[in-house]
Parts: structure tokens; sequence; C-alpha cells
């Protein structure tokens, strides 16, 4: 066996390393934090590019690209619980992007959290973060892959919560880990029941594995007592972790509210990385996901790919509309993230697991470009976030505007050149020709238009026309920067970041431009090496199967709501701060609603968090007053006979009893006249006694 | 054969030092706290020798030491380990210094609080270890008057109450209990678990108490049901199951925390095993009866506690329901054996499972638990005795190292992989799924309330603003870090490693789950 | 006349001299002596009966004769610590000044 | 009715009416203890050895000495006991009389249908013995017991009140 599979493990293990190490590091050791952190993720990069390479080279040679290694690590009963990690292109792909990314966003963090007093504890994190991530990546088995899906989990609610003096960002981090919690207990019910089913967990074991066909075509054999197979009751169960983790409605409400965090780690791991998990999550389990009861029939999709397919395409669409109406740039990018990792599970759906990782690596670069952006822009403007006070930065900070726009136009799907444009485009293809409906292509189509409309609104927001970063000081009620991002990032006028921010820009820009062509529909070559077929260069795939119109169609989409942004937003700069939004005009009522998100915070908080505070207040109720108040009442009704004992005996027994007493009193008196106190007349009496008993025992015995 | 009385020796142990600190007197508090830790730690260090030599794949009792006590009643002195024992011996062998680092600060009656704390010690070893009911049941009720006394002795304010409540409560379960081995014992002649469990198991057992008590307005099975709920009622006020609970947040709450850390991370674990000795062995059939009930009480149990513990604002309540919470899991766990499964080797397999993840919940929850209140414990001292979720906020900025800590042990209360909670919630999921499906996803909704409660205590406390109050608060010396570190390292080795507790306690579990009679 | 009744005889002669000496004498020295002459009579009818009664074997009235005088040695004991005791509260061993159990 | 009996019981009579009877309480003790020690001889001349020398043992080595100690302690010795009035005198010896007539009476009516044991029966120390370790064992513990609480009681009886509370 080759050693990069044996060692696979170092890949995560590394960082993992460097975080517990500068967890013990005192605060003031900043170098040694971030070198460290960086460090071990350069050479897991390099560890990652080699496990590619090691793919590469199996597949050239016709062997198995699928590799794993496992081993044994508890028993109970009379069996092991093995652990593993398997290789595989999947793996691979991830490994790459997680580490490539990872590196690139760790750098930039150096510049951005230059200032930041707890900058050891943040590299710390953050390398803890990336080991964990990738942790998932190269999990065999479930129970791997839900471990280190947990420990991303905290990493993110400890990044989240970083600056945690401000409530905000507290509060922000705890509903992000709760809300992913929702989604990890049916996951973990969903593991538990695979288990029980199957009595593995390792997904790939020389087919003994979990997603092999043997465990495959048992568990959909097995039904319910509800009716559906076991497979797909596992599957929905694992999909419910997805949706908790990828900020899919309805449980994407954490998503937006965790951009409280640092600007690198809502590029890392709130668009590139732990919310892609849920979609990695989708494409591993792809043989449960897809085993559906018809035995050959191909063509039908399962019921669980049909629940991905649906949450996918209503949440794309869900994002995109609610990112219309934000204000807050990272909040922006924030829902326009749901909305494409909406794609992505509806690529999952009516595609397959190429068209969805397809989608997710691209969006994992210009993702992360444009948050890295617009961090570079909160840098710059020191802590603003708020678009309409930003504007003009287009001519103040050139290098972070046209690396944003190179994402810009990536996210919206610029025709041909961009690499958002081939993913969306094999979705909405994948989409079209769809067997169940076609809803999902109209939303997703509908989606597109509005992601060109409100990044192009964003952009013009944001670097067109003239700075409006003065007014901020007019306007004292504004407060929206966190205190901490205010203190931290020194300087009043905006300015270009420095190198260290810029540079991972320009290298994702590139990536973002780029990368599209390695999975054209003309040479696929992405989707073969996913799919373990061969991939011709082949310019005639633009015209079969209704590739081409679909393709023009989304092209003109996306021109149409580039157009339209332009129209409302570009045409005439943004005049102030304070003037109202060129949409929102049209019909305020909607926009302010949308600018809530719909109210689906409210919506919770009058419903679930209400019900489980009066759950919580009844539990506490019952305790102190029914499981108590019954025992409280036994001794209070034991307590209630002492009282009442009590009481005959004062009044009854003992008024008697005195009475009694009194007579047998006067009677002593008498008596106590015999009570002289001498000893010797007692002695004469009881020598009369005498006498008489012996006189009385004589004259008996005469008788 | 002739061997070293290893389990006498170990229950001797915390005796001496009891006495040696009475006789020392209260001059010097200094030497006696470091006596009192000294004597823990010897009988850690025998524990760990005991860890050492166990014959992990060996059936039955180890260890054992049999002498004749008193014939006319059949009462032996019999005492012996297996893997369950042995794990319990570790555990209480771990919480006790712990409890005693953590009453470090205790200025008054110094030496009578710590000898009774190792006079609670020696009796939890002798609960552990006893094999005959008779001695058993003395070792159970004598820890009744040390616990009684340090909650009421040094505990809060209304620690009288709360004790009295503590000592009633237990006293009419064990009354309960009582009387139901006495009538076993009149129906059997003999005390012995072993003796009991072979009898239960061949299906005589129940025939002959009814046999001999029969009560003509009873059928036998209600006669059993009778003898079986009054043992359950002895084990459930122990553990504790809702409803038979509400003496513990009073309990916890009121005792001095060093005593609460021996009441949740051993005491509680009494219970626990008698469910596991007693009542499995020779009540599984009456068990399987009320199976039914007795999930709701388990499922009860998991959520009302989170529930409650999230109505709380005393981080000590707080953690007190947290602990019946953690524990219900693992009467869940318990309940889940007990299930009919008819010989299908599939589910059997389960009950391994299900059985594994009790014995590692077990220890799990006393390593955390302890902890958690040894933390409660340091926090009161800093501030003065103030621990309400209410009181405090921002923290972290003051005392970094001590929120990192904690908030490593809370997660690890909470459940969360790489540290010690997770894989026994793991395994008791896994096992009880196939077996109680409705009762395991209900109890699911438990690990969510969990996080909640958890993560409440982490914002409201150590994030936040920070208070004015609480600028100069000191953070962990580096002698509190040190005693830490075996604690917490604990916790990390046994998330990462769980083989090393598994590999010592499988044997036994797959003997219980297997040594269940299956009707 | 047998010689069991010269015994019993003494005996009773025995007995009415303790018995008039504890009902004459004021001091309570003396009245305590009187009455060990009382049990020294009823030790001597004991012997008496051991001797010339049936069953002497059994030993029965040897063993009452002494079992009756550790009771006596017992109950002098204990009497005369109780007069000391009096003495000592009221420098008095006369019968007539102890007059304090008046009811 | 030999010789030695009536010589004995004549000693005895003199010495307890004696004790019952002089002035100076010394006087009584010693009269009482020739009484006692005439007792004893009764004892032995009846077979009773081991009786015999208990009594003496008790009541002449102990109870007499106890007696004399009380009286010294007592400051009694001093014939200075005041006569009580003589009818008190008068009605006690009077009863005391009657008490004898009657007892006499019984015993002289009581003993005649008694069948008299001739033989002189064994009452060896060595019978005593197995016999107070077998039928008799609950008695001496018993009766150990008693002494024990007599002993205890006596001593504290007797410790000076403000000493004792030392």
């Amino acid at each position: 066996m080759n050693w990069i599979v044996q060692n696979l493990w170092l890949v995560p293990a590394l960082p993992i390393l460097a975080a517990g190490i500068s967890a013990l590091a005192k605060r003031k050791s900043r170098v040694l934090a971030a070198s460290l952190a960086i460090g071990s993720m350069a050479i897991s990069f390099l560890l990652s590019l080699w496990a590619f390479a090691h793919v590469l080279w199996l597949r050239n040679h016709g062997e198995a690209s699928l590799q794993i290694f496992d081993f044994r690590w508890f028993q109970f009963g009379n069996q092991w619980l093995s652990l593993g990690w398997v290789l595989n292109p999947l793996t691979a792909v991830m490994l790459v992007m997680v580490t490539f990314v990872g590196l690139l966003i760790f750098i930039y963090s150096v510049g951005y959290m230059a200032h930041d007093e707890n900058f050891t504890r943040f590299f710390c994190f953050l390398a803890l973060f990336a080991g964990a991530m990738l942790g998932v990546v190269i999990a065999n088995s479930l129970l791997l892959l839900f471990m280190c899906w947990e420990i991303v989990g905290l990493t993110s609610y400890l990044l989240i919560g970083f600056w945690y003096s401000n409530p905000k960002a507290a509060a922000a981090g705890k509903k992000a880990f709760i809300v992913t919690r929702i989604g990890d207990i049916p996951f973990f019910l969903g593991m538990v029941w695979l288990y029980g089913q199957s009595g593995t967990l390792l997904f790939y074991n020389g087919g003994a594995g979990c997603l092999e066909p043997s465990a495959i075509n048992y568990l959909v054999a097995q039904t319910t007592t509800i009716g559906i197979c076991a497979a797909t009751g596992i599957a929905l169960l694992i999909f419910c972790g997805a949706v908790g983790k990828s900020g899919q409605f309805p449980l994407h409400v954490w998503l937006p509210d965790a951009m409280e965090g640092p600007t690198p780690v809502s590029a890392l791991i709130h668009a590139a990385t732990m919310v892609a998990a849920g979609v990695f999550l989708v494409a591993r389990v792809y043989p449960l996901m897809s085993a559906h009861a018809g035995i050959a029939s191909v063509l039908t999709t399962s019921t669980a790919l049909q629940a991905v397919t649906w949450v996918g395409s209503i949440t794309a669409l869900f994002g995109a509309l609610i990112a219309v109406a934000q204000y807050d740039i990272k909040r922006i990018l924030a829902y326009s993230t749901v909305s494409q990792l909406g794609y992505m599970m509806m690529g999952l759906g009516v595609g397959g697991v190429s068209v969805g990782m397809f989608h997710l690596i691209t969006h994992a670069f210009f993702k992360s470009l444009l948050f890295l952006g617009a961090g570079s822009v909160i840098h710059g403007c020191s802590g603003e976030q708020d678009i309409r006070r930003m504007g003009g930065l287009g001519r103040l900070m050139p290098v972070t505007f046209a690396t944003y726009a190179v994402g810009m136009l990536a996210l919206c799907g610029f025709p041909l050149l961009f690499s958002g444009f081939w993913s969306k485009d094999e979705i909405l293809h994948a989409a079209h020709t769809w067997n169940i409906s076609q809803a999902p292509f109209y939303m997703g189509a509908f989606a597109a238009l509005l992601t060109a409309f409100y990044m192009s609104r964003q952009v013009f927001y944001v670097f067109g026309g003239k700075s409006r970063l003065a007014e901020e000081t007019a306007d004292l009620s504004h407060s929206l920067a966190s205190p901490d991002t205010t203190n931290h990032h020194g300087s009043s006028a905006p300015h270009e970041s420095p190198a260290v921010m810029t540079i991972p820009l320009m290298i994702l820009s590139v990536f973002a431009l780029l990368l599209g062509f390695l999975g054209t529909p003309a040479w696929p070559w992405f989707q073969s090496f996913l799919e373990d077929t061969q991939a011709p260069l082949d310019f005639s795939a633009f015209s079969t199967g209704g590739m081409l119109p679909v393709m023009l169609s989304s092209s003109v989409i996306v021109l149409l709501g580039l157009t339209i942004g332009w129209w409302f937003y570009g045409r005439k700069p943004i005049e102030s701060v304070d003037a109202p939004d060129n949409v929102g005009r049209l019909s305020p009522s909607i926009f302010s609603a949308l600018g809530n998100a719909l109210y689906f915070d409210a919506i919770y908080g009058a419903t679930f968090v209400k019900l489980n505070t009066q759950l919580s207040k009844i539990s506490d109720w019952l305790d102190r007053w029914v499981w108590n108040g019954a025992v409280q009442t036994v001794t209070q009704i034991v307590f209630g006979f002492a009282y009442l004992d009590n009481f005959l005996d004062t009044h009854v027994v003992n008024s008697g009893f005195d009475g009694g007493c009194q007579g047998v009193s006067r009677s002593g008196q008498i008596l106590s006249l015999l009570q002289a106190g001498r000893i010797q007349r007692y002695l004469k009496i009881v020598a009369g006694a005498l006498i008489v008993f012996t006189i009385l025992l004589l004259w008996k015995a005469k008788i | 054969m002739i061997t070293f009385p290893w389990i006498t020796t170990l229950t001797m142990v915390p005796v001496v030092g009891a006495i040696v600190l009475l006789a020392l007197g209260g001059r010097n508090k200094v030497l006696v706290r470091w006596i009192a830790l000294a004597f823990s730690l010897v009988a850690l260090i025998l524990t760990l020798v005991l860890w050492h030599k166990f014959n992990t794949v060996a059936d039955g009792f180890q260890f054992q030491e049999l002498h004749t006590w008193i014939p006319s009643l059949n009462a032996e002195y019999r005492v012996g380990i297996d893997g369950l024992g042995l794990l319990m011996l570790l555990l209480t062998s771990i919480v006790v210094p712990i409890g005693m680092l953590a009453s470090w600060q205790i200025q008054q009656r110094v030496p009578l609080y710590f000898s009774l704390v190792l006079l609670l010690q020696s009796c939890l070893f002798g609960t552990f270890t006893a094999l005959n009911f008779f001695h058993w049941f003395i070792f159970w009720e004598l820890s009744l008057i040390p616990a009684f006394f340090l909650i009421k002795l040094w505990g809060g304010s209304k620690s009288a109450k709360a004790a009295m409540q503590f000592l009633i409560y237990t006293m009419v379960g064990s009354i309960a209990m009582l009387m139901s081995f006495l009538a076993i014992y009149l129906a059997t002649k003999t005390f012995d678990f072993t003796e009991l469990a072979h009898l239960a198991q061949s299906g005589q057992l129940m025939p002959a108490v009814v046999g001999k008590l029969g009560w003509h307005l009873f059928t036998p099975e209600h006669t059993a049901m009778v003898i079986f709920l009054g043992a359950f009622l002895g084990f459930a006020v122990k553990v504790p199951l809702i409803p038979f609970h509400t003496w513990l947040p009073s309990a916890y709450s009121e005792a001095p925390t060093g005593t609460t850390i021996l009441l949740t991370g051993a005491m509680s674990k009494m219970g626990l095993y008698g469910f596991l000795r007693i009542l499995l062995p020779l009540f599984g059939v009456q068990m399987q009866q009320v199976l039914t009930p007795l999930l709701w009480l388990a499922v009860a149990t998991v959520i009302l506690s989170a529930y409650a513990a999230l109505a709380q604002t005393d981080l000590k309540r707080i953690f007190a329901y947290s602990s019946i919470n953690h524990l219900g899991y693992c009467m869940l766990g318990i309940f889940a054996v007990v299930k009919f499964t008819g010989g299908d080797t599939a589910l059997t397999a389960q009950k391994f499972a299900a059985m594994n993840g009790v014995f590692l919940q077990m220890f799990n929850h006393g390593l955390t638990a302890a902890t958690m209140f040894w933390f409660v414990a340091m926090l009161e001292k800093r501030t003065g005795g103030l621990r309400g979720l209410n009181d405090f906020g921002g923290l972290r900025k003051v005392v970094p190292v001590f929120t990192g800590l904690m908030g490593i042990v809370l997660f690890s209360s909470l459940g969360l992989p790489g540290l010690n909670g997770f894989i026994g919630e793991f395994l008791i999921f896994k096992g009880a799924l196939p077996l109680v499906t409705w009762a395991t996803a209900l109890s699911a909704i438990g690990l969510l309330i969990t996080a909640i409660f958890i993560l409440g205590i982490l914002q409201r406390v150590f994030y936040g603003p920070l208070g004015e109050k609480w600028v100069h608060l000191p953070d962990l010396t580096i002698g509190e870090r040190l005693t830490l570190v075996p604690a917490i390292g604990l916790m990390f080795a046994l998330g990462l490693y769980p083989q090393l507790i598994l590999g010592v306690v499988n044997h036994t579990a797959i003997q219980m789950a297997l040594n269940l009679r299956n009707f | 006349m047998s010689p069991m009744s010269g015994y019993l005889l003494l005996s009773a002669l025995l007995f009415s001299i303790g018995l008039a000496g504890a009902l004459t004498r004021r001091n309570a020295i003396l009245v305590l002596i009187g009455i060990e002459l009382m049990l020294n009579a009823a030790n001597l009818n004991f012997i008496a009966f051991w001797r010339y009664g049936p069953n002497p074997e059994a030993l029965t009235g040897v063993m009452f004769a002494i079992f009756s005088i550790s009771v006596a040695a017992a109950e002098a004991a204990v009497g005369l610590s109780i007069i000391l005791a009096v003495y000592r509260h009221s420098k008095t061993t006369n019968l007539d000044k102890m007059n304090s159990m008046k009811g | 009715m030999t010789i030695s009996f009536l010589l004995l019981a004549a000693i005895t009579i003199a010495g307890t009416a004696a004790a019952m009877s002089l002035r100076n309480l010394v006087h009584c003790v010693l009269a009482l203890t020739l009484g006692l020690v005439g007792l004893a001889a009764l004892y032995l001349q009846l077979g009773a050895q081991f009786v015999g020398f208990t009594q003496i043992l008790v009541y002449v080595g102990a109870v007499a000495i106890l007696a004399v100690f009380a009286i010294m302690m007592t400051r009694s010795a001093e014939p200075t006991e005041p006569h009580g009035s003589s009818s008190f005198q008068l009605s006690g010896a009077l009863i005391a009389g009657i008490v004898f007539a009657v007892l006499a009476w019984a015993v002289s009516s009581g003993t005649k249908a008694l069948q008299v044991q001739t033989l002189q029966p064994e009452a060896s120390v060595n019978q005593i013995g197995v016999a107070l370790m077998h039928g008799f064992v609950l008695p001496l513990e018993v009766i150990g017991l008693l002494l024990t609480a007599a002993l205890i009681g006596a001593g504290v009886l007797a410790m000076d009140e403000t000493r004792g509370a030392r």
C-alpha cells in the first residue's frame, strides 16, 4: 500500500497538532501560533497534492482509485469498531480544495487579525478547524466523519463567538451550534440506525462497508413501520445533518448570524468549507441517498434525493431573494452562500455527485474570494460593514476591486470565462432534464437572475459612485460594526489592504476564473475524475441533450440580472447614506420583509424558542410542585396527623387526665399522712403484715 | 489458596486514614488535608494495582475473599470484583481526591470533614465489592451517614433540610429494598448475589418466593412484581429516576461543593451499580413485564431533567439536573438491555453495545461531573460563594485559562466527540435504538437540550461584556492547573481511546447481557 | 422436739431480735445491722431445711444461702454508703431527723 | 438437740441480743461479730462448710468491718444516742415479740408433719462449684452483675460530693 494512503491521517493530524501546541502557548507567542498553523497547513497542502497525484496515477494505470486504510479503535461485545480513511477522487479533490483555500485564508488572516489581542487563540481555533474539516473529508467511517463534524461545529462556535465580549457574537455562536445540532441529532440517530442495520459504519471495506452494494441492497429490502425502506429513512435522517450544517432551509437561520465572526472565519468556515461539508456529506453517502426500492430502474430518483432536490431548490431561491434586500456586506454574501449551497444540494439531487461537487469546488474559490475581498473592504473602511456607507472604493482599493469583480462575475455565472458559469450551468442543465419536475429548474433559473442582480447591486453600492464614508462621522446613531472590529482596524480613511491580504485575493481570483474549464461539457474532466470514467475532448457535447439552449438561456438570465442591477444602482450613483433603496421604493413592504429575512428569526423565536422556554418552565414547575409536591403532601399529611393527635391529647385526653389526676392527688394527700418519712414506722407495718399473713397461712393449713 | 486480601485492604485504607485524622485533631489543618489526600492517593494506587492485575477475559469475580460471618443467617463476608466493580472502584478512587482538592478551603472541623470523606470512600468501596447482600446492605446504608453529616454540617443555609430530605428519601427506598430482600431471603435462605442470580436464571427464584409468601389476594405475578418494585424503589431513588429525584437538586446545591463531587461522582453510581448487579440478574423477568413504563420513566428522566436544567440559574442546580440527565441515558441503556429479544444474535450484539455504553457512561459521567463541580468550587472560592448564572458575564476576559479548561469539561458533558462523553452516549444509543426505537429516538431530544443549557452557561458566565465587579478575578493558579491536568487529560484519553476502559469491562458486559434470562 | 425445729426456733428468735433492733434503735447503722440479722435468720432456715429436708443432693438450700449472703453483702455495702452520704448531707445518723421523704 | 447446738445457739443469741441492745455502737458491732461467728459454727455443724466459711468471710470479715468504718466515719461511736420515747421502744419490742410468738407457733405446728432426713448430706466445695457452673450459672451471672453494680453504686454514693465532681 502506498505511503500516502497509509499516512493520510497526517493531513488532518498536523493542523490539529499545531492547534494543540498553540493552545498551550502563551498569549504573546503570536509568531509561533501563526507559523505553526500556516506551516502545518502548508505541509498538509503538499500532502494533499501528493494524494491527488496518487489518485491520478492510479487512474492512469487503470487501478482502482479507491484506497482505504482501516484500523481497530475499540471493542464492544464480540466485535471491534473500526475507523479509517479513504482516498478516492472525492477525497482528493476536497483535500486539495480545503488545504489550498485554508492556506490562503490563514495567510490572509495574519494581516486581518494583526491587531487582535487574541491572535494566538485565533490561529489555534483556525488550525483545529482545518484539522477537523480535513478529518471529515478523509473519514472512511460515518462515525469518524460525525466526530470530526461535531468538532468542526465546535470550532465554528468558538470562532463565531471569537469576539466574545460582544453579546451579539456570543449569541450568534450559540445559535449556530444549537441550530446545527438540531440537524445533528437526526444525523446521529440515522447513523446509529445505519449501524444497527448494517453492522458497520465503514463506508468502504472490501465489500463489507455500509456504502457497498451488499449493505445497500440489504437496507433497501428492510421496510420500517412507516412504510419507507430503511435506506430512505436513514438517508433522510443523515440529510437532516447536512441541512443543519449547510444552512439549508429551514435551518438556515444561523448562517447569516455567523457573520459576527471575523471575516476570514466567514470566508473559510461559513463560505468555503464547513458549510459545504453538508454537501460533501450527501456526496459521500450518495450510494445510500440514491438507493431506492425499485431494483433496476436507474432513471427513477430515490425519495431521499427528491428531498435533497426540493430542499436545495427552495433554499437557492429563498437565499437569493433575501440577499436582495440586505445592507450588510457580509450578510449579502451569507445569504448568497445559503443560496449557492441550495444550488449544490439541487445539483446533487438532480445530477449526481459530480454536478454538485463541481459547484462546491468552484464556489469555494469564488466565495472565499468574495469574503476575503469584503474583509479587505471592511479592513480598509475601519470596520464598516454597511454598504450604504461605502461607495467609490473602486478607485481607492483597485486590487480589491478587481479581484472582487472577478469573484462577483464568477458567482453570477458570467458566460464562458468564469468558473461559476460552467458549474451553475451543469446544475441547471441537470435540473432541466430531471424526470420528476421542472420546477427546480425554474426556481434555479430565477435564483440565478436574482444572484446577478444582488451582486451587481452590492458592487455598485460598494465600489461605484463616490465615497459616502465621510457621512458616517455625522451619523452618531450608527453602531452596526462590532466594537472590536472598530477598534482593531486602525486608520480612518479608506485604503488598500497590505500585500499579505491582497496576494491571496489575487491567487484566488485566478482560480475563480480558470477552474471552470476543468468541467465544461466539452471536456468534463472533473466529472469523469469523480465518476472514474474517461473524458475525451468533444465539442459536440454542447449540442447534445439540450445543452446549448440551457447555456444560452442562463447566459441571457445572467446578463439580464446584471443589467437590471445596473439600471437600478449603476445608472446614476447612489446619493447619500439615507437614500432609500432604489428597488425598495417599488414595494417597501416586501422589501422590508425580505430585509428581515422573511421574519424567520421572529417566527422561530415565537414558536420553537418559546416552546422550549415554556417546556423548561413546565419541567421546572413539575419538579417544584408536582414531584416534590407529592412528597411534600405526604409529609404534610403525616404532620397533619401529628397535629390532630396533639390536639386530641391536649384538649380531650389531657383534660380528662387532669381531672383524674386531681382525684389521685387528693387521695394522695390523705394517704401521705401514712408516709411520715420514718422507716421504722414502715417496718412496723411490715412486721404487722407479717404477723397477719403468717396467722392466715397457719389458719388455712389448720383447716 | 490464600492470596493477599486486596479488596479488604483497599476498603480498610480509608478507614485507617479517617482514624488517623481524628486522632490527629485539628491543630494543623494543612497537615490534616495532606494526610487525607495521601490516604486517598494510596487507595488510588491500590486500585491501579488491581486494575493492572485484573484478568480481563476471565469469567466471574476476581480477587475473591470468603469468610463465614454469621452462619445462622447464612451471611458471609464475600467480596470480589468483576469489570464493573473494578471500574467503579477506579472511579471512586479518582473522584475522592478530586472532592478533597475541591474542599481544600474548608476551615471548620477540618479533621472531621476529611475523615467523613474517607469513611464515605470506604463505604463506597465496600458497596462496589460486596457479593453478599448482608454486608452489601450494611455498606450501602452506612454510606448515608457520612454523606448526611457532610451535607448538614458544612452545607449552605438550607443544608439541614436538604440533608434530612436526602436521608429520609434514600432511607425509604432502602427500607423498601430491604423488605424485598428479606422476602427473598425467607424463601431462599441465602444472601449471596451469585447464588441468587443462579436461582433467578434457572427460573426458580420467584416461584420459590411466591410459594413462600403467596397471598391469596395476589396472583403469583403480582407478588413477584411487588417484591421487584420494592427493590426497584431503593435503586431508583438513589440513581435517581424522575419522579424519585426531588432530593437531588437541593442536596447537590446545598452540600459543600467538595461533597457534591462525591455525591454525583461516586454515590450516584451506587444506584446504577445496584441496577446492574442486583436488579438485572434477579428481576430480569419482572423488568421485562413492566418494560414500557420503565422506558417512559427513563425518557422522562432524560428530557424533563434537561428541561429543568434549562430553567435553573444556579450553576450547581444546573449541573445537578444535568447529572440526572446523564444518568437517564444509563437507565435507558439498562432498560434496553432488559428487552426481550428471544435469542436474536444481532440484537444480542446490540445489547453488548448498550451494556458497554452504560459502563462507559457511568465512568465518564463520574469523571466529568466531578470535574465540573470542581470548577464550580474554584469559582465559588474566587467569588465568595456566588454561583448564579446572572451574577457573571464576560469572565473569559479576565480568566482565560479557567474558561478554556472549564469549556473543555462542559463540552465533555455535552458529549463532544474527542472527549470522554461521546463514546458512551454513542454506544448506548447504538445499542438501544434497535432494541427500543421510540424511547431512544425521544431521548435524543435530551442531547439537544443539554447543548442549549451548556452553551447558555458559557454565554452568560464567560461571554459578553465583563462586569465591573470581576475585573480583578484571579485566574487559575499553577497548582490548580497542575491538579486539573490529570482529570482533563483522562477526558481526552478516554475520548480518543475508549479501549482503555472498554477493554477491561467488555467481558463483564457480555456476561451480564448473556446472563439475562430470556423468556 | 426434732433437731430441725430447734434450728427453726433459733432462726425465729434471731429474726425477732433483728426486728426488735431495727424497730427500736435510732441509729441508722444499727437498723441496718438488724436487717442483716433478719437475713441471717433466713439463711439459717435455708441451711436447716437443706440439711433435714428432702433432696439435699440438689443443693438448693446451700445455693440460696450463698446467693443470699452475696445479696446481703451488696446490700450492706450500698446501705452503709447511703448512710455515709446522708450523714455528709445532714450530719446525723439519727433516723428521727431523716424525714425528708415525708409525703 | 445436742449440747453443742445449745451452746452455739446460746452464743449466737447472746451476741446478737447484745448487738441490738448495747449503748456503745462499737460494742454493738463487736457483739454482733460474736453472734455471727456462732451462726457460722452452726452452719458448720449442719454440714454446710462452704456456707459457714463464707459467712465468716463475708460477715465477720467484711460487713462488720464495714460497719465499724461507717460508725467511725459518722462519729456515732460516742454513746450519745438519745433514747427515744419509751413508748416507741416498747411498741417495737412488743411487735418483735408477737412476731416471734407467731413464728414459733408456726414452727412448732409445722414441723411435726415433716419427714426428717437423718443422713448427713454432702455439700463439698467441688459439688457446689459444679452446681454453680451448671444449674445455677444464670443466677451466678446475675449476682455477679449485682455485685458489680453495688460496687460501683457504693463507690459513687460514698464519694465525697465536693471532690467527687473532680
